[in-house]
C-alpha cells in the first residue's frame, strides 16, 4: 500500500500525543477523537505536527474531513 | 616642590595634630632633624623630615586634627632636582595609600580600615498583602520527602497528618501513598487516594450551593471561525479559551468566589489564579494554575492553556502552578456531558463548570430557532457568598461571552478596568 | 669583661665593607620609616637603627650553608645575611615578588637557600626550631653552625630555659646572640630581670659566654668568629651577649615614655655608624670621596628596591590557599 | 597482654594489641629510614608512658630513641626544627593534655611555616599523642582536642580507632611531607585484633563504612569506634539497620563517604567524645545540612559529651562520656520520629 509511510509517521504523530494507545486496534475508519480520547487541545496539536513535519495545512472548515485516520490519510495525500 | 603630609605611625591611627612645630618657613633642615610632634591617641611623636632642603610654608597651625596623609607643610629639596632618581620623586609627590595596580584584584593591605560610609542595603520589606494569597497550610515536611513528592508528582499538600514530629510529614508518609504500582488503576493508586482525602474533606466542610446558566455562544463560534481562518493550526483559539477568559475577567469583579476560607475567615487572593483541571492520559487529574489569568487576553489563556496540557501529561508541571489556584473551572471537553456539578477544592471557595457545546432548540422573541450553548454551572461555599452574587458572576461571565473581540488583547492592567 | 686582644689583622678594604653593610641596614630602615608614615608599609615596623653592629659582625662569620634564626626586628639580619633588598622591600610592601610572597611582612622574611629561617612574631618562638635545626645538622654530621639571635626580652620566656638546656644537654652546635638593647617594648631590663647579665643566666647551663659591645662592629666579629670556629670542633653551644640600644622606638607607634631624650642621644653619640666612621677618619682611612661613594652606592641601592616593590604585583587572590599543604604547589 | 615484642622480623602471632601494633610501626620505620627517630617525655629508658616504646631504646639507642625533660615546647619546636633540617621526626606529645603547651610551637611554627614562608619550608613532622577519658584522670588529664587541631589549615590529624590502623597509619604519616598529628585514644592500647595486614589499613585521608546499614549512618571516630559498632548491633537486633562510619582522618575530613552514607540512609548522629559547643560533631552536622539537605529526613544529631570539666569519680566521668544506649535511643528516635516501632 503506497500510503504505508504516510500512515507510519502519522501514527507516530499521534503517538507523541497519546503515548499509551496501541495503535494497530484502532480501526482506520472509526472516529479517531471518540477512540483515541483526543479532547480538543490534543487534536490542534496533531493539526500543528502534522501541519509542520508534514507540510499540510487543514483549515477548521474540513475538520469533518479528517476525523477518522483513513479519511486523514487520504486528505494529507492529496494536498502534500 | 614637595608636600609634607599628616604621617601615619600606626595601622590604627586615623588622625593625628600638629602639636607644636619645631621648625617656620625659610628653615633649612637636614634629614632626620625632628621638625613637630604630632599629638596621637597615644601621646606625643616626634615627626622627622626624610630630605635634607627648606621649609616653604606651615599649611596648618598648631592643634588641629587632621586625617593621616592630609598636606601640612611644603618643602623644598636641598639640591632642586636632587640626586634622588624618579623612586624618590615617586614616592615624594602626593602619597597615595598602599592601592595595588588597577588590573590586581582589590587587596587592601593596608590595614587603616576604611570607614567610608558602609552603603546601607535596604531590606525590601516585601509588603504581606492583607488579601490572603500564599501557602495554604503550614504543615511540615522533610527536604526528602519534599524530593520525593515532586518526583512522583505528588501534592504532599494533600496529606493532611504525616507520621513525623508533630505531624510533619516524612519519606514514609510519601512512600505510603506511592506504595502501589504507580501506574495501575484502583483505589489505592496514591493519586487517588489524594483526590479522595481532598474531595471527602470538601466535600463534607463545604456548604456548597449550586447554579447554572445556559449561554449562547454562536456569536463568540462565529468570531473564532473568521479568527482562525487565515491562522496555522498552532495559533488557532479553541472556544475554550474565550470561555476561560471571561470567567477570569468576570471574577475580578466577584472577590468572594476567588480566596481561600482558613481557620474560620475567608480572605480574598490578591489576584485570579485560575485553576485548570487537567485529566491526565491514564486517569486521575492535576489542578494547575493559571496565574494572574484577569490580565491575559483569550489568545494568550490559549497558549497557557497548551502549555499547561502538554506539561501536565508530561510530569513537568511546578510545584508553585499546582498549588496556589485561588478558584478552578473544570471541563470535561467536547465529548463530556451537557453540565458539570462540581466539589470545590478546599481551602478554595468556588469551582466552575463548562458544559460540552451542543446545539438545541431556542426561542428568541417567541420563535423557535437552534442555537449553539454551553450549560456553566456555578458551586459555591455558601459561608462565603450567596446566590443572589452567584448568579450576577455567570450573567456577568455570559455577558463577556457576548463581545468575544473584546477578550482579544491582553489586559495592561487589570485595576484600571475594574467592571460593574 | 673585655675582650682579648687577639684581633684579627683588619685591613681597610674590610673595615670599608663593613661600613658600607651597616649603612645598607641603616638607610633602608630610614627609607621602610618614611614609607610606613606613607601608608605604604603596613602592619608592625621594628627597625634595627642602632644595632647594626651585630647582625654584620657575626654574619661575617657564617658559611652559606649555617642556619640563620631572627626575631620580628629582622631586615638588619636579613640584608646583613645577603638577602636581596629588592626582595625585602617587596615583602614590607606585601607584593608576591616579596621573600615570602608577601604572605609574611615585615615579622616573616624567609630565604631556604641561605638557610635564613625568617623572623617570628612570638617572643622566644624560634629559640627551639634553632635547638632542632642544630640537632638535625649533628645528626648527620654536618659541620654547620645555627645561629639564634633574640632580644633581651625573650630570656622571660620559658622556651629560653627549656632550649638552652636541651641546647647543652645534647652539646648542640648553635651561636645564641643575645641583642640586649634595654627594654622589652616599653619594660626595662631592670624591671623585669632578677638576674641581668644575660650571658650568666646562660652559664647556669654551661655554656660557653662572652659579653661584648654590641656597638663594636670589629669586637662583635671577632668574637663571633671565635665562636664559630669552636662551635664547628665541638665546642657545644655558646652565648654571645651584646650590649646595644634602638635609637628609635619598640615600633613605629611607641611614644617612647620610658627613656629620655638625652638618654637615646648619648647612645647615638656612641652608635656603630659614627663610632667606626671617626676612627676610619682619625687614621685617614677614609676620604669624604670615598664615604660620599659608598653613601651613593648605597641610596642608588635603596631607591631601586624602593621602585621594584613599587611596580612589583600582589599576589592573586586565586593563589591563595597554595601551600597549606605540599600538594597545593606553589 | 603480651606485652614484649620479640624484636625479630619472623615473628607471628594471633593477635596484636593497639599498643603492640604501634612500637612495630615505629620500628619499622626507623629500620627503613635512619632519618627516623623518637622524641618524647619517658620514651626511652622507661619505655613510654603507654609501653608503646617499650625495648626501642636498648634497639635503637638514646640517640634515636631521646628522653625529653618536660620541655613540651621545646622539644615539639626542636622536632619542628628538625623537620625544616632534613630530619624525620616522630614527636610523642604523652597526652593531648600536655600538648596545650606546645600549641603555639604546633600552629604558629608546624602548621603555618611552609604557607607563610611562600612555600619554601617543609616540615615533614609526625606528633602522636594520647588522647581521650575513661582512665579516671580527671579533668586536666582527660581532654579531647582533637577539633582544635582539626581547626587549623596546615596540619593533618589521624585517629587511628583499629590495630590495623594504629600498625600501618603512621609509615602513611612519616612519607607525609607535612605535619601530621596523630591521636591515639588511650582506652584503645589493650584493644587486641588478628595480626593485621596492609590491606586492611585504607590511604590515611579515607574514611572506612565498618558496619554497612540502610536507616541512619552513625558517623565517629578514635576511642568511639567501639561504643558506636556495639549500639549499632542493638538496633539491628531492634529492626534498625545502622551504618557506622569511622572517619579516621579528621583533618582534611573524607566528606564523599560521609555525604555518600547520609544520602543513602536519610539520617545521620554523631558521636563524639568531645564537647558539644565548637566540636568535631558540630562541623560534620553543617557539612551534611548544607551538602545532603535534600535527602534529610530529620534533623542531623550529635551524641557529645555534657560540657563539664571530666569529673573524677568514675560513675561521673562515665555520665558525662557518650553511652551506647544514649547512642541507640537518639538512632531510634531518628528513625522512628518518635513512634513505636510498628
Amino acid at each position: 500500500m503506497h500510503q504505508e509511510p504516510l500512515k507510519e509517521s502519522v501514527s507516530q504523530l499521534i503517538l507523541n500525543i497519546a503515548p499509551e494507545v496501541d495503535m494497530n486496534t484502532l480501526d482506520p475508519n472509526d472516529d479517531m477523537r471518540d477512540e483515541l480520547d483526543l479532547d480538543s487541545i490534543d487534536f490542534v496539536r496533531l493539526l500543528t505536527s502534522i501541519e509542520q513535519k508534514l507540510g499540510v495545512r487543514i483549515p477548521e472548515g474540513d475538520y469533518a474531513q479528517v476525523n477518522t485516520l483513513q479519511k486523514m490519510l487520504d486528505y494529507i495525500a492529496q494536498n502534500r | 616642590m614637595k608636600i609634607i603630609n599628616m604621617p601615619s605611625f600606626g595601622a590604627d591611627m586615623a588622625k593625628g595634630e600638629v602639636a607644636h612645630w619645631n621648625v617656620k618657613a625659610g628653615d633649612t633642615v637636614k634629614k632626620g632633624d625632628i621638625i613637630a610632634s604630632i599629638e596621637t591617641m597615644k601621646g606625643l611623636i616626634d615627626m622627622e623630615v626624610f630630605d635634607d632642603g627648606t621649609i616653604e610654608k606651615l599649611l596648618v597651625d598648631e592643634g588641629i586634627e587632621l586625617s593621616v596623609g592630609q598636606p601640612i607643610a611644603e618643602f623644598r629639596l636641598a639640591n632642586e632636582p636632587s640626586l634622588d632618581n624618579t623612586a624618590q620623586a615617586a614616592v615624594s609627590h602626593a602619597p597615595e595609600k598602599q592601592q595595588p595596580e588597577k588590573k590586581q584584584p582589590e587587596t587592601e593591605t593596608s590595614e587603616r580600615p576604611e570607614f567610608a560610609a558602609q552603603p546601607v542595603i535596604k531590606i525590601p520589606i516585601i509588603q504581606k498583602s492583607e488579601t490572603f494569597s500564599g501557602e495554604a497550610n503550614t504543615a511540615k515536611i522533610s527536604p526528602a520527602a519534599r524530593q520525593k513528592a515532586k518526583e512522583l508528582g505528588i501534592d504532599w499538600r494533600l496529606i493532611t497528618h504525616g507520621q513525623g514530629p508533630d505531624g510533619a510529614i516524612v519519606l514514609a508518609d510519601i512512600e505510603r501513598t506511592a506504595s502501589a504500582e504507580p501506574n495501575k488503576h484502583g483505589i489505592n493508586d496514591p493519586m487517588r487516594q489524594a483526590i479522595a482525602a481532598v474531595v471527602s474533606r470538601s466535600k463534607q466542610q463545604i456548604p456548597h450551593y449550586y447554579l447554572q446558566l445556559d449561554m449562547v455562544v454562536d456569536g463568540a463560534q462565529h468570531w473564532l471561525t473568521k479568527h482562525n481562518q487565515s491562522l496555522p493550526s498552532e495559533q488557532r483559539i479553541l472556544l475554550n479559551a474565550i470561555i476561560y477568559t471571561a470567567i477570569a475577567h468576570a471574577l475580578k469583579s466577584f472577590p468572594e468566589f476567588n480566596g481561600f476560607y482558613l481557620d474560620g475567615k475567608f480572605a480574598a487572593a490578591e489576584s485570579v489564579h485560575l485553576g485548570n483541571v487537567i485529566n491526565l492520559r491514564q486517569g486521575g487529574l492535576v489542578v494547575a494554575a493559571i496565574h494572574n489569568a484577569e490580565s491575559l487576553g483569550c489568545e494568550q489563556m490559549m497558549i497557557k492553556l497548551k502549555d499547561q496540557v502538554i506539561r501536565a501529561r508530561e510530569g513537568g508541571l511546578r510545584m508553585s502552578e499546582m498549588q496556589d489556584a485561588t478558584v478552578t473551572v473544570s471541563n470535561l471537553g467536547e465529548r463530556g456531558c451537557d453540565t458539570i456539578q462540581s466539589i470545590i477544592f478546599s481551602p478554595q471557595v468556588a469551582i466552575i463548570g463548562i458544559g460540552r457545546q451542543r446545539t438545541v432548540p431556542w426561542v428568541v422573541d417567541s420563535n423557535v430557532t437552534s442555537a449553539s450553548i454551553v450549560s456553566i454551572t456555578l458551586a459555591a461555599d455558601h459561608r462565603v457568598s450567596d446566590g443572589h452574587s452567584g448568579a450576577r458572576l455567570l450573567n456577568k461571565i455570559n455577558q463577556l461571552l457576548q463581545k468575544p473581540e473584546r477578550l482579544i488583547c491582553t489586559r495592561n492592567h487589570s485595576k484600571n478596568r475594574s467592571a460593574n | 669583661m673585655i675582650i682579648d686582644n687577639t684581633k684579627p689583622h683588619i685591613d681597610k678594604a674590610h673595615l670599608h665593607q663593613l661600613l658600607k653593610q651597616m649603612l645598607r641596614i641603616r638607610r633602608f630602615e630610614e627609607k621602610c620609616a618614611q614609607l610606613y608614615t606613607q601608608e605604604k608599609i603596613r602592619g608592625f615596623l621594628h627597625l634595627y637603627i642602632g644595632e647594626e653592629a651585630i647582625a654584620v659582625g657575626v654574619m661575617k662569620s657564617l658559611t652559606k650553608d649555617d642556619a640563620v634564626l631572627a626575631t620580628f626586628r629582622e631586615h638588619g639580619h636579613a640584608l646583613a645575611r645577603g638577602l636581596e633588598m629588592n626582595k625585602v622591600m617587596a615583602e614590607m610592601y606585601g607584593k608576591v615578588t616579596g621573600s615570602s610572597r608577601g604572605r609574611g611582612g615585615s615579622m616573616h622574611i624567609f630565604d631556604s637557600d641561605l638557610r635564613f629561617y625568617g623572623g617570628n612574631a612570638i617572643v622566644a618562638g624560634a629559640l627551639p626550631l634553632a635547638v632542632g635545626l642544630a640537632l638535625a645538622d649533628k645528626m648527620q654530621n654536618k659541620q654547620n653552625v645555627t645561629v639564634c639571635f633574640f632580644g633581651e626580652g625573650a630570656v622571660a620566656e620559658g622556651e629560653f630555659h627549656e632550649s638552652l638546656n636541651l641546647a647543652k644537654l645534647w652539646q648542640l652546635p648553635i651561636l645564641f646572640v643575645c641583642e640586649n638593647n634595654g627594654y622589652a617594648m616599653g619594660t626595662a631590663l631592670e624591671i623585669s630581670e632578677s638576674e641581668q647579665h644575660i650571658y650568666k643566666k646562660a652559664q647556669s647551663y654551661g655554656l660557653d659566654v662572652r659579653q661584648v659591645n654590641g656597638m663594636n662592629v670589629v669586637d662583635v666579629e671577632s668574637v663571633a668568629k671565635h665562636y664559630c670556629d669552636a662551635i664547628r670542633q665541638g665546642a657545644g653551644p655558646c652565648l654571645l651577649e651584646c650590649t646595644t640600644y634602638r635609637f628609635r622606638g619598640h615600633s613605629m607607634f611607641d611614644t617612647q615614655l620610658y627613656r629620655s631624650a638625652d638618654d637615646v642621644k648619648k647612645w647615638k653619640d656612641k652608635g656603630p655608624i659614627v663610632k667606626l666612621k671617626n676612627w676610619l677618619q682619625a687614621n685617614n682611612e677614609l676620604s669624604p670621596h670615598e664615604l660620599q661613594q659608598i653613601e651613593s652606592d648605597v641610596a642608588k641601592e635603596v631607591d631601586s628596591a624602593v621602585a621594584f616593590a613599587e611596580q612589583s604585583a600582589f599576589e592573586d587572590e586565586s593563589d591563595l590557599c597554595l601551600g597549606v599543604y605540599t600538594e597545593g604547589k606553589i | 597482654m603480651n606485652t614484649d615484642i620479640q624484636n625479630n622480623d619472623n615473628k607471628t602471632t594471633e593477635t596484636l594489641t593497639y599498643r603492640e601494633a604501634m612500637r612495630l610501626a615505629i620500628q619499622e620505620s626507623m629500620v627503613a629510614d635512619e632519618r627516623v627517630f623518637l622524641v618524647g617525655e619517658d620514651v626511652g629508658n622507661y619505655g613510654g608512658c603507654y609501653a608503646v616504646s617499650k625495648g626501642l631504646s636498648e634497639q635503637f639507642g638514646p640517640q634515636r630513641i631521646i628522653d625529653a625533660p618536660l620541655s613540651e615546647a621545646g622539644f615539639v619546636g626542636a622536632g619542628v626544627g628538625a623537620a625544616i633540617g632534613g630530619m624525620r621526626p616522630i614527636v610523642e606529645v604523652m597526652t593531648v593534655n600536655f600538648s596545650l603547651l606546645a600549641l603555639d610551637q604546633i600552629v604558629n611554627n608546624a602548621a603555618t611555616l611552609r604557607h607563610m614562608s611562600g612555600g619554601q619550608l617543609s616540615i615533614p613532622l609526625v606528633i602522636r599523642m594520647a588522647t581521650g577519658a575513661g582512665k579516671q584522670l580527671a579533668a586536666q588529664h582527660s581532654h579531647s582536642f582533637e577539633n582544635w587541631y582539626a581547626h587549623v589549615p596546615g596540619i593533618k590529624v589521624l585517629a587511628p580507632a583499629t590495630v590495623a590502623d594504629a600498625r600501618y597509619m603512621l609509615s602513611m604519616a612519616l612519607a607525609d611531607p607535612d605535619p601530621v598529628v596523630i591521636f591515639e585514644h588511650v582506652m584503645l592500647y589493650n584493644n587486641s585484633e588478628p595480626m593485621p595486614t596492609t590491606d586492611d589499613c585504607a590511604d590515611m585521608h579515607k574514611a572506612q563504612v565498618r558496619k554497612t546499614g540502610s536507616q541512619i549512618s552513625l558517623i565517629t571516630y578514635g576511642g568511639s569506634l567501639g561504643k558506636t559498632l556495639e549500639a549499632a548491633a542493638i538496633l539491628e537486633q531492634q529492626g534498625i539497620c545502622a551504618e557506622v562510619i569511622d572517619l579516621r582522618c579528621l583533618r582534611p575530613l573524607d566528606t564523599a563517604t560521609v555525604f555518600a552514607s547520609v544520602n543513602k540512609t536519610k539520617r545521620v548522629l554523631v558521636v563524639d567524645e568531645g564537647w558539644r559547643t565548637g566540636s568535631l560533631a558540630g562541623e560534620i552536622c553543617a557539612l551534611v545540612a548544607e551538602h545532603c539537605f535534600w535527602s534529610l529526613d530529620a534533623p542531623p544529631k550529635r551524641q557529645c559529651s555534657i560540657e563539664v570539666p571530666i569529673p573524677y569519680p568514675r560513675h561521673l566521668e562515665q555520665a558525662v562520656l557518650p553511652k551506647v544506649e544514649q547512642i541507640v535511643e537518639s538512632a531510634m528516635e531518628l528513625v522512628t520520629n518518635g513512634q513505636a516501632m510498628s
